[in-house]
């Protein structure tokens, strides 16, 4: 026996001697409900030994003022009264342990975020409201039990949903610490919006110059399997041991015999828009989205596909790689962590009437702009207006389009990239054209970024950039020449003015994918108000979500550019190899157990089970009752909650517990 | 049931159009009749009151007196007509935001019980565009056609209150590009034309015109100077208010900004039921399209001949 | 002084003020309530909370047990439909209370004591308004005198 | 004090509050407007604002800076509340309200043109209509209107005087009517501190 589980055996045995330790939190707490009197009254409180406050028991001092008392052995079990145990559970369960007492033998009663923070202006409610989860808490510890860690076995892999700049490097990374990857991509190549742009602000380094380099170091990496065209159908299990069904999409082009020579393109009879230019230019039913595409081969898009054979034709395939046949795979993996790095999509203008999106031809959007910069788009880095295929000499940017915005269809919060990007793009277009005439209207410019400030100062100082105060009002289209008028405030001026340029441009800002809900389900995540990935604390955990396991990054967790998103990839990949380094991990031990005399056998329990951990076994005094799996239970109480005979309880928090708090007056 | 039962509603006439333009007043009676409505008159309505001037001198008062004209149509379970921008803005924002707010409705129920009325909300304020738009259909409109004007090259004034504040009106939240009104000219035959800044303002609400005639004059001068270089024959609207400042306008804008203008407006100003009445084969007459008086000083003050002449022969 | 004492004093010079239970699954209305405190949402001081693994472990018993121990009302909260951590718990406690809602109405109590509703992890002002309106509606039922001990 | 003091000295420096008219909007629901980001939609959406010194923004941002003078500026006046700034708004602000609540305020101070005055009180108080066709002065009207073959006057209010006694006891109960005593005693007590300032001057 250890010295622990001597304490343990002591503690299990003895009558509770509850410490009670009310923190302060600065002032968050403190200031404005008496802390003092909360201890008093907890001390008057049954099985309540001991009672202190200070000013943070998280510090160092605070926590070893518990240690203290445990190892005086004042007290068997610890309330503390602080914050959410959402944020500092895991810190005390530590102090308990590092003192000798089971780590379970722990309760914390949340006053700050469920009084102190909400009830601000009500003084005495919040101190009410304070009283009563410090009893409540206190009614919980009397019934805690010590309880051994559970510890599961981790696989050596993870799984990276999205493979643009983020997914890329959080792969990168995890191989480099010797992890297997699936990198998953519902697009035919990876890359993401990264691919689309032509530079990138503030150094102006051309994103295809270092996007590419990391795009075939990963096609060459042989730790990660690359699922292009591939979408996650299914994800079961629990952290350490996610079981990942993955759906391969038909390519119509056997991927393994085509060679990438292109010999199709020019047979094909149909045309249509492609997404990867947003529309600006056209592609063939059987396509690569770009030429640095990776994987380079071939595929077919069946909406637009009429089967005329012409490309299957050996002639045209000599590898004879088309197959109009193709079949959807499933494939089935087993990873331990999960990065999900979805990224975004464009905001879309064309509700904002008053700009004239889609009605105008020469009113386009920023990513727009950046495929007519780029010198594998459509008009190989030269833009032109639309209308005439002419270079505009005065262009127009109107920043915050769908940003910033609170009315419905709009977004309220900032895309953080838009005002470098239009900066980014005026500037480029200037250096070509240095007579152009460029607006920037704008309501606040926003470059934060190392180096931003100075990249924007610049713009204006050295390219003449001319940045406006203020957010137009209106436009409409010369008829004669199709120039955009422009309507607008000059807030600065306070003035009222109009503007003719060649060229509008709307600074799109970014939203969540509007499919994002099927990810949520997925992978039981959540969503923040905003509809972007919910991290599991806004500060501390900003790549961890709520389930164990999965992590987050990129614009998927909210905007970004592509230093933070680089950033949070690798915060992603560190946290993933941090929690698969040690092969296994510590799960909470909060199971059904199933008192075998009181089951009568209904069989309730195993329907209401979502993960089939119950089943039916034969006891020999009692017959056939019900019976937990705990390798497959997570402890949600399913069960418990439908058992008509109380015969089901759930560990942590069990019945008995949740009585002695319900019960009100003690 | 009979079309005549199918549509049955109070009409609200407002100030303007009964007391100023009476033309309009009986071509919408005329036009409705036509189309099987049978209306019923709100007596003893009062202004609705006006939502630049009442409103913005005391929005209680406002609310009171539109909540008692609104009463007078609920105690015949109708809904209410208008054909007036103006009113439909006071009586639709009143309803609404009667609707949505219980302690509002409350104090103005206060209000009422003292002269034995209360709003209960039961029937709905709508405009007269709204009625053939949506109650009516555009289908059902094409059937009574008879005669389809050509070449005949309309400018359609929406005016403001009929589309905005677009969280109180029907064309689900369409504001910025409204086509509605222009499908009603269009089943006539005459061609909506498109013209700068259409949607603009006449200038004549939110207390203006009472304040400082001028600018309400240069509101109408600038559309005017629009409709005219797009080639407008004559222009449509659908408020006794905007019609009063477009035709009204036109002889005060002439008198004030005659070095700006240079050939003074003459634009014909005709309200839409004028137009769809005259279409529909009804008698000029009863749509207030032929002037029988010598009477000095009153409205239209733009004459209207030029128009009639030019859709005489398409009357046959 | 005891409690109910300081109660009935408290109800002399002031509006009487219920007492709420609420039972917020961990994953999402806990956490959806500590983004209302970090958030600072204000919400009135009527309700105590318990953290549960998921609104599907709240027994019916414990519900009743709430009524008869003299809490005004009691609020359980989960994730969505479809959100549930648990894949499907949230589901199995909605289709339970259905059935206890009824059979409280049996008893003479009114439902309106009893809230179920829906509050994810990024809710925090839905959730402060949801506890508002369980607020109000229970302060109008007034205080639940139903199981009163009268011995 | 030299000319030129007087003229390009200005030492006054502008103390901004969020107290006076900005609460009154707070009272009112308004408070949206504290969201305000000052980007000029409605200014530059503004049809009057493009032939007067009407600026929408600066009105509301000097309201909501407690700068009471805005009270007596025309330019609130010269809102033909078209409703399109209401409509652009990116902070979601119902702009338009917000000036007829301006408008609210300065009415209850006394700041009303003369002629908006007697259209409340002389006409729409006395008629219950805006634009009366009753009696001799309209005659004209009355005669168009049977020239179209309609009754001399509207169903409304003009043939009803107890429906016009109605409204005025709704307006009594509703406090419009002390709101126009009041401002009936504020422009005598302004007439005559005009007239004595002027005589003064003589």
């Amino acid at each position: 026996m250890t010295e622990v589980d001597k304490k343990l055996n002591i503690t299990g045995n003895e009558k509770p001697k509850i410490g009670v330790y009310v923190c302060h939190c600065g002032v968050n707490i403190g200031g404005v409900v008496s802390v003092p009197d909360l201890v008093e009254y907890a001390k008057t409180l049954p099985n309540v030994s001991v009672g202190r406050e200070y000013k943070f028991f998280c510090s160092d001092v605070g926590q070893k003022m518990i240690k203290e008392d445990i190892e005086a052995g004042l007290i068997n079990r610890v309330v503390v009264a602080a914050c959410s145990p959402r944020m500092h559970e895991p810190t005390f369960r530590i102090a308990c342990k590092e003192a000798g007492l089971n780590q379970f033998l722990f309760e914390m009663a949340n006053i700050r975020e469920h009084s102190t923070w909400v009830h601000m202006k009500e003084p005495e409610g919040a101190y009410e409201v304070a009283k009563d989860h410090i009893r409540l808490a206190i009614a919980k510890a009397r019934g805690l039990a010590p309880l051994a860690v559970q510890k599961v076995s981790v696989e050596p892999a993870c799984l990276i949903i999205g493979a643009g700049i983020t997914g890329m490097n959080s792969a990168i990374d995890l191989t480099a610490a010797g992890y297997k990857v699936y990198l998953v991509d519902r697009s035919a190549t990876i890359g993401g919006h990264m691919a689309q742009l032509d530079k990138t602000f503030p150094t102006m380094d051309c994103s295809s110059c270092i996007l590419t380099p990391k795009m075939s170091e990963i096609s060459r990496n042989k730790d990660i399997e690359l699922l292009t065209y591939s979408e996650v159908t299914e994800v079961t299990g629990y952290v350490g041991n996610f079981e990942v069904t993955i759906k391969k999409k038909p390519h119509y082009v056997d991927q393994v015999k085509c060679t990438g020579c292109g010999a199709c393109i020019d047979p094909c009879p149909i045309t249509v828009g492609n997404e990867f230019d947003l529309g600006l230019s056209t592609r063939k039913a059987i396509y690569v989205p770009f030429p640095q595409a990776i994987p380079s081969q071939y595929t077919i898009d069946m909406d637009s596909c009429v089967k005329c054979g012409i490309c299957a034709r050996e002639d045209v395939c000599e590898p004879g790689a088309i197959n109009y046949d193709d079949e959807p795979e499933y494939i089935h993996v087993k990873v331990g962590t999960i990065i999900v790095a979805t990224g975004y999509d464009e905001y879309d203008p064309s509700e904002l009437k008053q700009y004239g999106y889609g009605k105008y031809p020469n009113v386009i959007t920023g990513l727009q702009m950046e495929r007519l910069l780029s010198s594998f788009g459509p008009v190989v880095g030269k833009p032109v207006k639309p209308s005439d295929l002419k270079d505009p000499h005065s262009i127009a940017f109107l920043q915050c389009v769908g940003s910033r915005n609170f009315r419905e269809g709009g977004n309220k919060y900032c895309s953080r990239v838009c005002c470098m990007y239009a900066t980014k793009q005026a500037r480029q277009y200037k250096e070509k054209h240095p007579e152009a005439d460029i607006y920037i209207f704008y309501m606040d410019i926003r470059a934060f970024g190392k180096g931003y400030e100075e990249f924007y100062e610049s713009a204006a100082r050295d390219y003449g950039i001319n940045y406006v105060r203020g957010r137009i009002a209106e436009v409409r289209e010369n008829p004669l020449n199709h120039n955009i008028i422009i309507r607008s405030e000059d807030t600065l001026l306070q003035q009222p003015i109009e503007v003719e340029v060649e060229l509008f441009i709307l600074s799109t800002g970014i939203e969540p994918r509007a499919d994002s809900d099927s990810v949520t389900s997925l992978l039981r995540i959540q969503k923040s108000a905003d509809g972007f990935f919910l991290e599991a604390h806004p500060k501390l955990r900003p790549v961890d979500t709520l389930t164990e396991g999965i992590f987050i990054a990129g614009v998927s967790q909210g905007p970004k550019d592509i230093p933070d998103s680089v950033a949070q990839a690798k915060g992603a990949a560190a946290s993933a190899i941090g929690l698969m380094a040690k092969g296994e991990v510590e799960i909470e031990p909060f199971f059904a157990v199933v008192h075998s005399d009181r089951c009568s056998g209904c069989g309730m329990c195993i329907q209401n089970c979502a993960y089939g951990a119950i089943e039916f076994v034969d006891d020999r005094y009692y017959g056939s009752v019900a019976s937990i799996n705990k390798a497959l239970c997570k402890g949600c109480g399913a069960c418990s909650g439908n058992c008509r005979s109380s015969a089901i309880d759930i560990i942590g928090f069990s019945s008995e517990q949740l009585h002695s708090m319900i019960t009100k007056r003690e | 049931m009979s079309e005549k039962n199918k549509w049955k509603y109070g009409f609200f006439l407002g100030c303007v159009a009964p007391n100023r333009y009476p033309m309009i007043e009986s071509s919408i009676r005329a036009v409705f009749d036509h189309l099987g409505a049978e209306i019923l008159e709100l007596e003893g309505a009062s202004c609705c009151p006006a939502p630049g001037v009442f409103r913005a001198f005391h929005i209680p008062t406002w609310l009171v007196i539109a909540a008692r004209n609104i009463t007078i149509a609920e105690e015949l379970g109708v809904d209410i007509i208008t054909g007036c921008n103006g009113c439909y803005g006071t009586l639709r924002d009143a309803w609404v935001e009667l609707e949505h707010d219980h302690e509002l409705k409350k104090m103005v129920n206060g209000h009422l019980a003292k002269v034995g009325r209360e709003f209960k909300g039961s029937i709905e304020p709508k405009h007269i565009v709204q009625v053939l738009y949506q109650d009516m259909g555009l289908d059902y409109l094409r059937g009574f056609v008879k005669h389809k004007f050509k070449d005949l090259k309309v400018a359609v004034h929406y005016g403001c209150h009929i589309i905005k504040p677009s969280d109180k009106r029907p064309w689900d939240g369409e504001c910025e590009d409204p086509t509605f009104l222009d499908e009603i000219v269009e089943i006539t035959g005459a061609k909506s034309i498109n013209y700068k800044d259409k949607l603009q303002c006449c200038g004549a609400g939110g207390a203006v015109r009472t304040a400082v005639k001028e600018i309400s004059a240069d509101f109408s001068r600038e559309k005017l100077e629009n409709m005219r270089d797009a080639g407008a024959d004559i222009i449509i609207d659908c408020c006794p208010f905007c019609h009063l400042q477009l035709d009204l306008g036109q002889v005060e804008a002439n008198n004030l900004y005659k070095d700006m203008i240079g050939e003074p407006y003459k634009i014909p100003v005709i309200y839409i039921t004028q137009l769809l009445g005259l279409s529909f084969g009804i008698d000029p007459n009863l749509l207030g399209l032929v002037k029988n008086h010598d009477l000095k000083g009153v409205s239209p003050f733009i004459p209207i001949e030029s128009f009639l002449e030019k859709v005489k022969t398409q009357l046959t | 002084m005891t409690e109910q004492t300081v109660e009935a004093k408290q109800s002399e010079s002031k509006e009487w003020e219920p007492k709420i239970i609420a039972f917020l699954c961990n994953w999402c209305s806990y956490a959806g309530a500590d983004l209302a405190g970090v958030s600072r949402i204000q919400y009135p001081p009527n309700i105590r909370i318990v953290r549960v693994p998921c609104s599907g472990r709240i027994n019916a018993y414990f519900i009743i047990k709430s009524l008869t121990d003299g809490w005004d009302g009691v609020v359980i909260s989960g994730c969505h439909p479809g959100d549930c951590h648990y894949i499907s718990g949230n589901l199995v406690a909605r289709r339970r209370f259905v059935i206890l809602k009824e059979l409280l109405e049996f008893f003479g109590i009114d439902p309106g004591r009893v809230n179920f509703m829906w509050a994810s992890a990024a809710e925090g002002e839905r959730f402060a308004v949801l506890i508002r309106k369980a607020t109000a509606i229970v302060k109008k039922l007034g205080p639940n005198k139903k199981f009163e001990k009268k011995w | 004090m030299s000319e030129n003091v007087e003229k390009y000295i200005k030492r006054k420096v502008y103390k901004s509050t969020s107290s006076g008219i900005a609460q009154k909007f707070v009272d009112a629901g308004l408070e949206k407007l504290r969201a305000c980001i000052n980007c000029g939609t409605c200014t530059g959406s503004c049809p009057s604002g493009r032939r007067t010194a009407y600026r929408t923004r600066s009105v509301l941002r000097r309201a909501l800076t407690g700068d009471e003078s805005v009270l007596e500026d025309i330019d609130i006046w010269l809102c033909s509340t078209c409703y399109t700034c209401y409509e652009r708004c990116p902070r979601d602000i119902p702009v338009t309200d917000m000036i007829i609540k301006l408008r609210n305020i300065a009415v209850e101070e006394g700041h009303i043109l003369d002629a908006h005055f007697d259209l409340a009180n002389k006409i729409f108080y006395e008629t219950g209509h805006g634009v009366p066709a009753n009696g001799e002065a309209n005659k004209k009207w009355q005669d168009l209107r049977e020239s179209y073959g309609l009754p001399p006057l509207p169903p409304t209010v003009h043939m009803h005087p107890e429906a016009v006694k109605e409204c005025q006891e709704l307006m009594k109960s509703v406090g419009f009517r002390d709101l126009l005593d009041k401002i009936e005693n504020i422009k005598e007590k302004e007439k005559e501190e005009a007239e004595k300032s002027k005589e003064e001057n003589k």
